[in-house]
């Protein structure tokens, strides 16, 4: 049940980076490495329930926090060509 | 005062996500969160009054019917996405809002992005820029549903 | 196959759906500022079936506590960085697609 | 179980092939963001937690983020190659040579997998011996519960103290260099 779930995630995955590959302007490719990292976080969570071991579940947290920060930092360059 | 809400909600934050109360984790637990406490209590908790509380629980009861929204806006998008012809006409729409609190404009950008056709562009002081995806989503902005509501949890 | 075995799967088969279209809809709509309303919507909901499924699947434990978590995190953090990013294609000068002169596609 | 296996490892190619070809070094960076994300889900189908973590961290989080900051001094864009390169000559002689050393270290790699025992064999030596030897003494002789620890840390103590001392002179490297651009310049 949950690596069909995560099957069809995956392929979803591959639609996304085709748009990531592609994408006419920056922001697209952002957009889809956001969603790119929310899919990620859930089949994390669902393998760690396909292996019986929902411990995994503090790698889907910290993941959901990192890919947001990743997601302001690539903005905060693309706007201002710095970091700080 | 905000120093010690922060450290007390870094500090639940902690027991939540480990679990363990040897006497080790307490302490490690105890200080960093003070450590981290005193790098962030000016970002975190802009404002802090009690009349608070009651807001919150305004925030609960509205939170269904948002939920609703998200689900019908999502049914949407999906039927969007997957007709062959597209029917989609899309408009940016501004509006003034009436909303003080940064709080306030947080909730009515989130759920306006989350709510049917439309995503929020932008939030400059009062003037909100919003994408709609229909021209039947552009006049439902301008007659500011959401807005009404949040209003009166901030009242 | 007991009551919350037969909702969890509902919840997750309708989960994956939105995430299923959310990817669809990055491929199929025609601007920036349209597949954001796939990317942020659908995504969102997509994800938080999928995290309420796993909670009734596990039931009532420090797991699902953390996925509780996970879920209100992504409620407030997906709507956020879709606003991050089309606040700054907005300010980055992208235009919007409409019938009319649908060049930028 | 199986089809997962082979999307991420399908995903892992595509995303590294485009990463490379990508012109823009930015669309690169994100695209091995995107690619550390997916070589964590496979370390967690592997049941490999600990490396999953650190690639959380490490790989999609404050590399990307160093990376991007180094962006900020160099040039974003690629730059086009001097002359256009004619299909009939695109494979010139030096590159037929890299070709074929790729190629055949490959084929050497690949050989080299087939007297390994299959995955998850129970009766493999490392399963038969040397896991059971570790779970056994790991906690009486290091006083560690954390067996993975225990090697690594312990058993294999130098080669770890080797490790951080690289990865220390590469951090205070990375702080000299970035630090500086706060007071000098703009």
């Amino acid at each position: 049940m949950f690596s069909f779930i995560a099957v069809i995630i995956l392929i979803g995955v591959f639609f996304v980076l085709f748009r990531a590959i592609k994408g006419p302007t920056i922001f697209d490719r952002v957009l889809s490495v956001n969603l790119i990292g929310t899919k990620a976080v859930v089949v994390i969570a669902l393998i760690g329930f396909m292996h019986n071991r929902p411990e995994f579940m503090d790698i889907a947290l910290t993941y959901a926090l990192i890919n947001f920060i990743g997601t302001i930092a690539f903005l905060k360059y693309i706007e201002k060509n710095r970091l700080d | 005062m905000k120093f010690i809400l922060t450290f007390i909600a870094l500090l639940i934050f902690w027991f939540m996500l480990s679990g363990h109360f040897s006497v080790i984790i307490v302490t490690s637990a105890v200080i960093y969160a003070l450590i981290a406490a005193y790098f962030t209590y000016n970002y975190f908790l802009e404002d802090i009054s009690f009349a608070g509380i009651k807001r919150i629980f305004k925030f609960i009861a509205y939170l269904p019917w948002l939920f609703w929204e998200i689900i019908v806006a999502n049914l949407q998008v999906a039927y969007i996405v997957l007709s062959p012809k597209m029917p989609i006409s899309p408009e940016l729409v501004e509006t003034e809002t009436d909303l003080k609190t940064d709080y306030g404009k947080t909730a009515l950008g989130n759920s306006i992005t989350l709510t049917p056709g439309t995503v929020t562009i932008e939030i400059e002081n009062s003037k909100i820029l919003v994408h709609a995806i229909t021209k039947e989503h552009a006049q439902d902005i301008k007659n500011k549903d959401i807005e009404k509501k949040i209003l009166r949890i901030e009242a | 196959m007991s009551i919350l075995d037969v909702v969890t799967l509902i919840l997750l088969l309708a989960g994956s759906f939105f995430m299923l279209v959310a990817s669809i809809g990055m491929i199929r709509l025609p601007d920036f500022y349209t597949r954001m309303h796939a990317g942020g919507k659908a995504d969102t909901l997509g994800q938080g079936l999928i995290f309420l499924g796993l909670v009734v699947y596990e039931g009532f434990s420090f797991i699902s506590l953390k996925m509780l978590i996970i879920f209100v995190f992504i409620f407030i953090a997906n709507p956020t960085a879709t606003h991050a990013v089309a606040k700054a294609a907005y300010k980055g000068g992208l235009k919007i697609w409409s019938r009319d002169n649908n060049d930028s596609g | 179980m199986i089809a997962v296996d082979f999307l991420l490892l399908l995903l892992l190619v595509i995303i590294a092939v485009a990463a490379i070809s990508a012109k823009d070094i930015l669309t690169s960076i994100m695209l091995l963001g995107s690619y550390s994300l997916v070589i964590a889900m496979e370390w967690v189908l592997l049941n490999a937690v600990d490396v999953a973590f650190t690639e959380a961290a490490v790989g999609a989080g404050i590399s990307t983020i160093l990376m991007i900051a180094v962006l900020t001094r160099v040039p974003r864009f690629e730059k086009e190659p001097k002359e256009q390169k004619h299909f009939f000559n695109l494979f010139n002689h030096s590159e037929l040579l890299a070709l074929a050393t790729v190629v055949i270290t490959g084929a050497l790699l690949i050989s080299g997998t087939w007297d390994m025992p299959a995955f998850g064999d129970p009766n493999s030596p490392a399963n038969s011996y040397l896991s059971p030897e570790y779970i056994e003494r790991s906690y009486p002789q290091t006083g560690s519960h954390n067996i993975v620890t225990a090697v690594l840390a312990s058993y294999r103590g130098y080669d770890t103290l080797g490790e951080t001392t690289v990865v220390f002179t590469a951090a205070i490297c990375l702080i000299l260099l970035i630090r500086s651009y706060k007071k000098n310049e703009r």
